[in-house]
Formats: C-alpha cells, structure tokens, sequence
C-alpha cells in the first residue's frame, strides 16, 4: 500500500518580529490562537487529518516552549513507533555546525531525514498560517497534472495583492511567472507558502541550490524561480476558504475576533476536521451568578465573576467582580482584578490586571498589546 | 509510593440503584463534574501521589471500561513494564462464589507476587475523597501497623448518610469494629472503604480465606482477623462524597458548584486527569445568560443556564431554560425547551419547546441517545 | 486501505482442541515461531496493508489478550481516534444465542456505524496466510461485487486437511457454495474465512438475522443469501497454516523452520510485529550445537538442539537434548534432560535428566509453570 | 510525592573521533555495542531503571540517527505525557545562534529547561560508557553527605591511572583535589563523568562559569575546579562494578568481547536491571544444520549456515556456508559470504565479506575495523 507517500516539512523556525513582545520569548509558531490553540497547531492538524503519517518539524529560534506545546506529538498523534513527527534542529558535523539560513536551507540540511522515510512527494507548510486545509486535494491536483511543484495559491483582494507572492498563470493553471510583491499586480492570486514537491525534483534542486553561492536559499525567492527557468512543470492549485497570515499584532486580534463571527469560515467545531492541541487537563470553565458573558469564546479553568463580551479567553483565567472585558483576547492565566475595563486588549500569558484599572478604549480604533513589560499601542 | 501499588476494587451492590444510567456502564463509569468519570479521582489521585501500578477489577460491563481507559494514556500509566492492569471478572467454577472480590484477588496471585510493590492501598471509586495518600501511607509505615483503614468523621444530622459503614474506634485510633449507620447519633465515623496493608499479609488472608471457605468478601475476612492484626485508622478530614444511587450521584455533581470543593477536588493535591477529546473552547452567543454553572469545552450557548452541569460538546437553544440538572457529553437542548432538576445521558436530546422536569430528590433521567418531543 | 475497517473475530469451536495449552488463553494467543502469538500474524498484516482501524472480538478468558495487546502499541494501532478496539463477549438476554457472533457484532451497531470506513474485512485469527490485503481489496472494489471470500487451492492427497470448509466456485469464480471437506478428492478449495464487504450490507445482515432470527451466525446468513448477492471469491497462492488442534499447531510452528515459509512469513510483505520483552540476544556457550532450529532472543544454550522452536529466554543445559520440540517463553532444560516431540508452556521446566516424549500426531505438552523432574 | 526531583542531562553530542570510521556518519553514543544495543542505551536505561523521570538529552554532532534510535523515548518508557525524554540541541535566540562549546555550556544554554522542570538534583551523564549504575545510590550518598556535588569514582588500575581525571579525597570522602591526567597520581580513583549536582548550586556556577570569558566551559576543567576553589561540600562517591569508556576501537572490540567471559560482572541477562533499545521486530535467528555456534552472542533476524566462534553477531546477518567468523564484532545487516574468513575484526553496518574473503588474523594482535570505505588496522 501506502502508494503515494507524503512527508511533510514543517517551518516552524521563525521569529515574527512584526508580533513584537508576542514572540519575544517563543518562536510565532507557538503563540496562542483562539481561545484553546497555538497557531502551530493549525497546520499540525491539517497534517494529521489529512493522513500525513510523517512530519519534520524545522526548529530553530526558541525553540524550548514549542518543544513542551509539540512533546512527543501525541495531540496530533504522531507519538508512533515507526514515523511520526520528527523535530529537525540544526546540528554539527564534520566541518562544524550550520545554522538554517533560509527556508530551502533547512530543508537541505534534513536530506538524510527525507532519505530515510523515502516519500514520493514532499510538502512544505509553514508553522505561522491560520487555516483548515486537507492536503490531499493539493495532492491529487499535483498527480492529476503530472507537476513537479503545485503550490497553493489564495485570492486575496486587488488593492492588497502588492502585498503579497504574486503567481501568474495560464488557462491550464500553470504557473508562467512569480511576481514578488508586484506595484502593479498582474493577477491577485497570492501563494501560500504552501508547495507540493515530486520529492526527486525537489532533492535535485535542493542540492542546486545548496552549491549556489549567491542564493538565499528560500524556496520563494531562488528555489521555485529556478525552476520556473528551467521549465519544470509548475502549477498553482486555488485554496478556497480561510487562509490568514498573522503578521501584526492588528492582524492576529482580527483573526481571533473572526473566530466570533457567525460566518466565519473557519468552523472550529467541525468533528470531521478537528484542530488539536496539547491538553492542559483542567476543569470545565465556572461562571458566578451575576455575572454576564455574550459573544464570546471561554476556555478551561476560568472562572468568571464579571462581564464578558466579544471576547476570546483562553484557559485558566479569573475574572473578578465587576471587571469588563470587551473586544479582546486573554491568553492563559490572566487575573482581571475586580472593577477592571479592558478594551481591544491583547493580554499575555500570566498577565495580572489590577483593581480598577482601564486598559484601552471603545472606540479609538486601536489595538492595545498588554504584556509583563507594559502595553504597547498598535 | 513507588513502594505500593494501587488497587481499585468495585463494590456491586449498588449496580441497581442508578436506574437507566447504568444500563451499559458500571457506576464508577458515572459521568461527573462535566468532563469526568467517577474513577478518574481515583486513578489520578494515586498517580499524583506517584503510585505507578493501580490493579482495577473492572466488574462487567467492560467495554466503556476499556474506551476510557485503554491504556491509561491520559494518567501516563501506558508504562512497559508498570502501569495500569485491569482484571476483568473471571469465572472459575473452583471457587465458592466465583465473582467475590476474594476469588478475583486470587486468580492474580501471581500478578501480585511479580510486581515489586510491597505494600497495597485499596479503594472503592465510588467514594471520592482526594485524601493525601502520601501522607496517610507515611503515617501507616510509621505507625507500625499491620493494616490503615481511612475514615472521616462525619457530622450528619439530618440522616443523609443512612446504611454506609461506620466504624468504631478505641482511644488509641485502633479498629473496634465496623457497623452500619442508621442515624441513631448526629456524628459517626464513616469508613471511607481505602485501606493500606503489606502486600504479602494481604496475599495471605486471601490465600487462608480460600483454603478455609470461612469468607467470600474482603472486608469479611478482614474483621475477622480484626483481633490478630494491628489494625490503627487515619483520619481523612477532606470533602466526601458516596456515589451509591441517582440521588448521591445528582448531589454530588452540584457539590462541585461550591467553591470550596470544586478547589479542593480540581486544584489542591494535583490534577484531575481524564481522557480528552479536544472540543474547542465553549462558544456563548449573543443571548446566553449562564449563572452558577460548571460549563465544559465545545459548548453553544444561546439559552439560560442556572445551576447546572454542562458536560463537552451541549448545546443549548435560545430561549431555553436550563437548570439544576446535568446534561452530559453532547446532548442537544433546542430552542424554547424547558429543562428542570434532570438528567440528560450522553447525546439526549429535549426537542424545541418540550420540557421535562424531576424533584431534587428523584431527578428525571433521559436515556442515552433518547428524544424528548414536545407531547 | 483506509477505506476498509479490519475485524478479527473468533471462532470458539476448536477451544477445546487444544488440551492445557489454551486453558488460560484462548487459542488465537498460542505462542508461535519463538516470539509471536497466532493473532500477531492477523494484526500484522492488517496493519502492513495500510488499515487504521481493527476490532477483535474477543472471546472469554480475555487476560491474556489485554495484557498481550494493550492499546495495540507494537502495532502503532495506540491511536486517538482509531486504532485497536477490544470487544469482550456480551450476555444480552434479549438475543436468542448471546454470545453468538452476530449477536455479538450487533451489541457493537454504533461503532460501525461511527467509524469512517466504507468496507469490512472479516479474518479468522487462527488461520495463518500472508494474504496481500491491498491487491485483494482492489480485486473486490474492482470487481463490483457484494462480497468476496478468500480461498487457497489445496492439494491434500494424504487427507490433513479433513473437516475444514470447502468452497465450490463457477466457472466464473462465483460462490456456490461452502461444504466441509471430507477428503474424497485430492484437490479442494479452502475457504480462509476471510472476506470483504460492504460496511452496510455487513450491517444490514446483521440487523435483518437479529430480527428475523432465522441465523444465529454469520456464516449462515451469508449463505442463505448466496442468490441474493453477488459473491465472488479471490485465490490466495502463499502459504497457509490452519491451526485447529495441537497437532496443526505443532506443525505450524515446525513450517517455520523452512526456508520458503519464514521468508514469507517473516520477510514479504511487511514485518510481523509482538509485544517487545528487551531481551539480550542469545548466548550460545562453549558446548552449545544447535542445527536447523529457530531461535529467539534472551537463551542461553550449552546443550543440544535440533528442529526445534526455542522462544525467548530458555535455558538449556549441558548434555541436554532437544529434538522437535517447542519451548515456550522462560522454559527450562537442565542438564542431562532429554525433550523430544514435545511442547513445553511457559515458564515449565525439565529437571536434571528427567526425559519426556510425545510423537509427532500426539506431542507431549508439559503445562504452564509446571516441572518435570527425574521420577 | 516527588521528593527528592532528580532529572538527568545526558550529553550525547560527542563525535568521539578516536573511534575513526566507527563515528563517520553517527555521534559515538549511537554505536552498536554488545550485540543487540547502542552506547547510549545503559545510560539511558540506567535512568529509566533508577526511576529517574525526566532526562535531557544534549545532542548536537551528527544526531540524525540517535534521533532516530531514540524517537520518542518509548523503548525505555520515557513516553510520557508530563516529564519524560526531552532532546535538546542548540538554538537560537535574539542574539543569534550559538552551538553548545562545552559540556557545562551545554547544560548552561538548558537552563531553562531545568527551570521548568524544577528539580532538587541534577545528574550529569555521559552518553558514551559501557556501565550499569543505580543512580539511587548515587543520590542517596549525595543526600548523607549534605553534599553540593557528588562524583561517582571508579578504583582504575594504578599503572592506568594518569591517563584519567584523579579524585584526591580525605578519609570521609571529601574531595580536596583535581588532579587532570597526573603524571604520578596519588590516587587510583578516577572520575566516571557522573556527577549529582544540587541544582541550585549548579544554576549558580552555571551561571558564573558563563560569565568567564576565559572558561572552556567545561565541567570537569572549570566549573567542578571553581566550586572546590570555593570550598564547596564536594565528595567522590566509590563505584563498584564493570565501568568501560570505549575510547579506541580496541578498547570497543574488548568491551565487547568481556560480554562472552564468563566472569563479566556485566551481567545483561538480569532482568531486574533491563538494558532497554530500540526494538526492530525482526524474527528469532534460524541456524541450520551442519553450522556451529559456540562462545557468541548471536540476535535476532540472523541466517547461520557457518562456523561462529567467540563472536558478537548483531541483527539481521548472512553467514553462508563454511564461512568462519572467530573473535569478532559484526554490526547489523552484514552479509559474509561462502568460504570467508573473519578475524578478530569490527565490521560495520551492512558491509558485505565477499565469497572466501579473508579479513584479519588469529594471531597478530591486531584488530580490523572494516567499513565501506575499506579496512584499518589497530
């Protein structure tokens, strides 16, 4: 059996300097996501329901908390005695040790690990991206046309296309050109740092771009352009859904606040497609008389005295008597002390809010970043 | 406590007297505590106080045994040469009363004999009492005594713990005797059925008892030979509850709304542990009004909740009232539905606008994957 | 082949075949080949064709199955939401033959109905037959039919294989019908007592029999349906070992000392996995001689050996003979003993130049923990 | 419970370049020893069997294959939930990457990990000794002692003894003095490289030694000298038993060979102290007739047709008729060929001895290593 084996490398080395104190003691991979998850967790997940047996897992900045949240994988159910999840740090050899200098890099440096498991395709993802993917669509799109490289590719809208890895194509979906962030974007299908690679092709230009001197090594910038002049049969496959890269502290509020959303399309409670996460092992949540809670997201271990609304609260945290709480998102073990207002808040782990205090405002439109080193406005 | 190993045993008695809810499961199998089975506080309070073989005799009704606790993965008891054995029941026709708990223990002699625990520590799952067992065993290996039965001095004037055991003490703490209460005194001993003894006394007793015919029940044995043994008691001064019939069960469940015991059960002494299911973090729409409510993971709420239980995966209908009742894993309360002192089993579901409605002392019971329809 | 659940189910007839050897275990937890138990071939496979899902009706006296398979961690079958799934006979009154098995497949409705598969493959553990389970699944999904049963075409002049079923077949492969082979001609078709089917046909038999009550077992059913579906039959041309009684399970064990059989058994198509022990590999001292004999790990040999099975952690001693014999798990052979055409269970032990000796029909089977010794 | 939280940092990151071929492709831990196991499979299993829950293992040189030898710990149980086995090569944070430069460094750059795990003790272990060790014994030493540090000891022969570390002690055990490779010891007891530290007293010159720029960062040349400097409770703590550093690949081929004396104090077979690997789920060897195993250990998944005398045969090996194989070492998969002949010889992993080849000799002394790359003589 097992014909069509997919391993899957995950890049989880990231920093995310654009989250700011988010990421300043954990790798953007392990920063909490709605209320229960970390945003690792999505692709994990989209790795393990899509039947993905195999994962590498490319660490490299702080790695320690990711390493507790991923342990030994059993979340995700990858704790197995053949396979499984592998977590590829950077080591030494012979001529000393290399740090991964770019995304192809890290790869590169794992060839043994490919080697071994011996897949016939290999799919890169990457740890920071928030969605719901079942990868053997991507799969059966990369055998149907016979490709070297598919890579997903989302619409995004017109006016922000300049944002983003622009991938023109022809009718038959082939990719005919990579735009980075084009002034004058030429098509708004924008590439999710998703690609599927036939595993041959992939090693062989790995191993190119390894020799290539003035490469950066990234699979956006040199790989894939590469292959593109070498005419390799590269094509884009059309991801329709949620797809959200959170690269701001604005941008991962909005995506959390989306969750809230009565059309939100990305439905956490899907049993068919579940997004799992490392288990805490704490009590059902317990809400006070007199107190208020609408809209919101609640997780484990909470316990809620005051009022909460249009919220995302994550495990374990106390919310006194009279204390308000709108418009924001409370990371795990939160105190809001009696009589506190926070708005448009994002408050890190252990965080404790005290007595009365106000933390931003209703209404001036901005998002308040709440961490042990003080708040930053965004 | 790597020293002694854990021995869960059942008491079948109360099999009967849970009604429906125990159709297919064994008592300790209750749901409780809106993500729990009763045994859960069992098995995880001996492995917080680091008791690495726990020995269950399962009784039947095997199967929801054997999904929730597989291999004991969520208590990490899934070890390769430790962890957690269950001993479903054996028929052997040489045995006087094949089912006693005596005949069980015997047929694991030599589970017993290999395991390198010296000593063992009974308990019934049904009695939940987050005793410090580190504690209690220190005090037994210092007491010198051949056997530690843990009890609970127990205040009970209005006669809610009616027919439990209760047991006689002399000045020095050792066993007199145990009896039954009938609620003759305001105050009693309750025996909290946990005891501690040397692995190889306990192999002993069983092997006479076999050899002489004279008990089938442990506990028979023991009093027995209450004269021949030194037999001293601890005192356990915690929060008790005794699961025995719908009623204890249904208060039981409430008693964690209290937040003195919902502290000391979840918090003090180490975590609950229990299988998880990854449900997502419960979800209170824009009409939800909840009040003094335990609520668990990958909830909806859109109705009113007072006072109630709400297990993983419930949702609830606008306009729906729910309370003082329990509504286990993932039964459905539609809109407009009126849910009064009740009991919903797993996947139960109360159409829109039906309502049911139990007293506090005989709560309405909803079998599981029934439907309650508006007439 | 993540489209088709596996179910290993039982066959209780052939229980009493097997002397003191399956007195505490059921026949498919036989030990074989050195380290193996019957039912790892089953399981093995299973998992090598790619099947996530397994459920294994157990039987009685079902210690032994727990201890050995566990959550189904040497199979990676410890999942969270699929893998190994254990089913305990259950006496439901209400089914007119309890523990037969439809009664029993029927007590386990809701789980076929929850799991994602598609299909059904149904095996008898006891038969052992390296089937390649993804080619016959293709032929069954390809072939548009209801049902395909797995045979193998057997040459059997000297009549080993009377009284197991013989399947008849058109010319167009179709079933006509399964009658038990008496031996009149010297080629037959074995029926393996494998097949594939639809998970909802599978369920619909189940449900139809149950209340019509005209079958009380599968294979009955099926057969009186023979004209209403379309079943086809699939040939299986490896290797097979059908273990019914001592002396085929005698033999089953000696086929592996053969080249052809091992390297299929072992080797093709994916490894056979047990329960691991960590044991050091086999010492084999200074006047060890050992010829055409399997050998397992954690021995150490000073004595003679020859065609024998010799599993893990046996000790035999200087000037000892072994000859066609089997030594299950811990046995031990002291000096100067003489085992021929026997079976020793485990942990059974054969003092100093005692000797025993069965015959290659009939073999001389010394019981679990028991010893021989020197008159 | 839980008194007295002792966790182990195993550091496994050596190349160990004395052994030559032996550690081209894999760090000197993962070397096959005695038959069925790797070097690091007695420390580890060691800890396991002292009931020493959480491990921390400092890799960093060529660990892709003790990664995969180790996976998730499952083979010596350390596949928990909560503790267990945790792998921890270098990373990087804000300030860049660095890689382990010592092994105090290496245990310096965890410090958080230790901080989460929060222990009374820490073992320092070696990944590359060939030992059997309670490591209660050890701790409860170290308990009667009051001890900041304990090192285990071993009595080595006196005209052995400058090759090693030296422990001068007084005649309660106190250590008074370092003596690095003396050239006239005073002593014979030599440190093992274990070492029980208190942790808070580690954490603290740890911390010190990181500080010191002219520190090698090592634990038995800075940080163990500073606390004797500072007048620290310091004791050496005397093991008994069979202990082997495998240095050379003569040292390897006798450490190996001590497992066929009869009086080896190694005793692998008792099963109350288990030495736990990896388990491949091969079948039990088959040895046919006309073949003659005598003095071997022979393991699983073996084919014998030939003559094996006083020899370690690891897993899944050929050894076709009238092929002898005498005082050697074979590593797993190796095929030797009809007629060959192999003396006292080290072959490694899937090597193959063509038809009536002959490696070694009986009696020159010498030993052979051979590899894919050829034979080397020691």
């Amino acid at each position: 059996m097992n014909e069509n084996k997919v391993v899957a490398m995950l890049l989880a080395g990231g920093q995310g300097s654009r989250l700011k104190t988010l990421t300043k003691n954990i790798a953007k991979p392990a920063v909490p996501f709605g209320g229960k998850y970390r945003i690792i967790d999505f692709a994990l997940s989209n790795a393990a329901n899509s039947g993905i047996s195999d994962i590498g897992i490319l660490t490299q900045y702080k790695p320690y908390l990711l390493n507790t949240h991923i342990g030994i994988g059993s979340s995700w159910d990858y704790d197995r005695n053949t396979g499984g999840l592998r977590v590829l740090p950077p080591f030494t050899s012979e001529d000393g040790g290399r740090w991964y200098t770019g995304t192809a890099n890290a790869v590169y440096e794992n060839i043994d690990y490919l080697d071994e498991v011996d897949p016939d395709y290999v799919l890169i993802l990457s740890g920071d991206h928030i969605y719901k993917m079942d990868y053997n669509e991507l799969l059966n799109f990369h055998l149907e046309k016979k490709a070297d490289v598919s890579i997903a590719v989302i619409e995004v809208p017109w006016e922000e296309a300049s944002r983003f890895g622009i991938v023109n194509i022809d009718e038959d979906n082939r990719i005919v050109e990579f735009d980075e962030k084009p002034e004058v974007p030429k098509n708004n299908m924008a590439s999710m740092g998703i690609y599927m690679f036939t595993w041959g092709k992939l090693r062989e230009y790995l191993i190119l771009d390894a020799q290539d001197e003035r490469s950066k090594h990234d699979f956006g910038m040199n790989v894939l352009p590469r292959m593109l002049a070498d005419n390799n049969a590269m094509y884009a496959w059309n991801f329709k859904g949620y797809w959200k890269d959170v690269g701001t502290v604005r941008s991962y509020w909005e995506a959390n606040m989306d969750l809230l959303d009565d059309e939100n399309p990305l439905n956490i409670y899907d049993r068919n497609w579940r997004i799992f996460t490392r288990n805490r092992n704490l009590p059902p949540h317990y809400v006070a008389r007199e107190s208020l809670i609408i809209n919101s997201l609640v997780n484990e271990g909470c316990y809620i005295r005051g009022e909460i609304k249009n919220s995302i609260l994550f495990s374990d945290i106390t919310v006194e008597e009279g204390a308000k709480v709108n418009k924001s998102v409370i990371h795990p073990g939160v105190t809001i002390k009696a009589g506190a207002q926070v708005n448009n808040a994002v408050i890190t782990e252990r965080v404790v809010i005290g007595p009365g205090e106000k933390i931003g405002s209703e209404d001036d439109g901005k998002i308040y970043l709440v961490t042990e080193d003080g708040i930053m406005v965004e | 406590m790597e020293k002694c190993i854990g021995v869960i045993s059942v008491n079948n008695s109360v099999d009967n007297k849970f009604g429906s809810l125990c159709r297919h499961r064994p008592p300790y199998m209750l749901p409780i505590g809106g993500r729990y089975r009763l045994i859960d506080f069992a098995i995880s309070n001996l492995v917080n106080h680091g008791v690495r073989n726990i020995a269950i005799y399962t009784g039947d009704k095997i199967r929801s045994t054997m999904d929730h606790l597989g291999d004991g993965k969520p208590w990490d008891l899934n070890r390769r040469f430790s962890g957690l054995f269950l001993f479903p029941p054996v028929y052997d026709e040489r045995y006087k009363l094949p089912y006693s708990d005596i005949a069980q223990y015997h047929s694991t002699e030599i589970f017993f004999e290999q395991v390198k625990e010296k000593y063992v520590f009974i308990a019934n799952p049904l009695i939940i009492a987050k005793l410090n067992i580190s504690q209690a065993f220190k005090y037994f290996l210092e007491s010198g005594a051949d056997i530690t039965m843990v009890y609970n001095k127990r205040y009970d004037p209005f006669g809610e713990f009616i027919n439990v055991e209760n047991m006689h003490i002399d000045k020095e703490g050792r066993l007199i005797d145990i009896g039954m209460n009938l609620g003759t005194q305001k105050s009693f001993n309750h025996y909290l059925e946990m005891l501690f003894m040397k692995k190889d006394l306990f192999l002993e007793i069983i092997r006479e008892t076999i050899e002489s015919g004279e008990a089938h029940y442990f506990k028979e044995a023991l009093l027995a030979r209450k004269d021949r043994y030194k037999i001293n008691t601890y005192e356990f001064k915690g929060h008790v509850d005794y699961i025995r019939d719908i009623k204890t069960y249904y208060e039981a469940n409430f008693n964690l709304l209290k937040k003195d015991v919902s502290m000391e059960l979840f918090f003090e002494g180490g975590t609950i542990y229990t299988k998880t299911k990854d449900e997502p973090s419960t979800l209170y729409k824009e009409t939800a009004n909840v009040q003094n409510s335990l609520i668990a993971n990958g909830c909806v709420i859109e109705g009113n909740v007072d006072s109630s239980i709400i297990f993983r995966g419930v949702k609830i209908g606008k306009n729906a009232i729910v309370k003082n009742s329990i509504l286990m894993q993932k039964s459905v309360v539609e809109d407009g539905a009126i849910i009064v002192n009740s009991i919903l089993d797993k996947q139960a579901k109360v159409r829109k606008g039906a309502s049911i409605a139990g007293s506090p002392l005989m709560p309405y019971v909803v079998e599981k994957y029934a439907e309650v329809t508006k007439d």
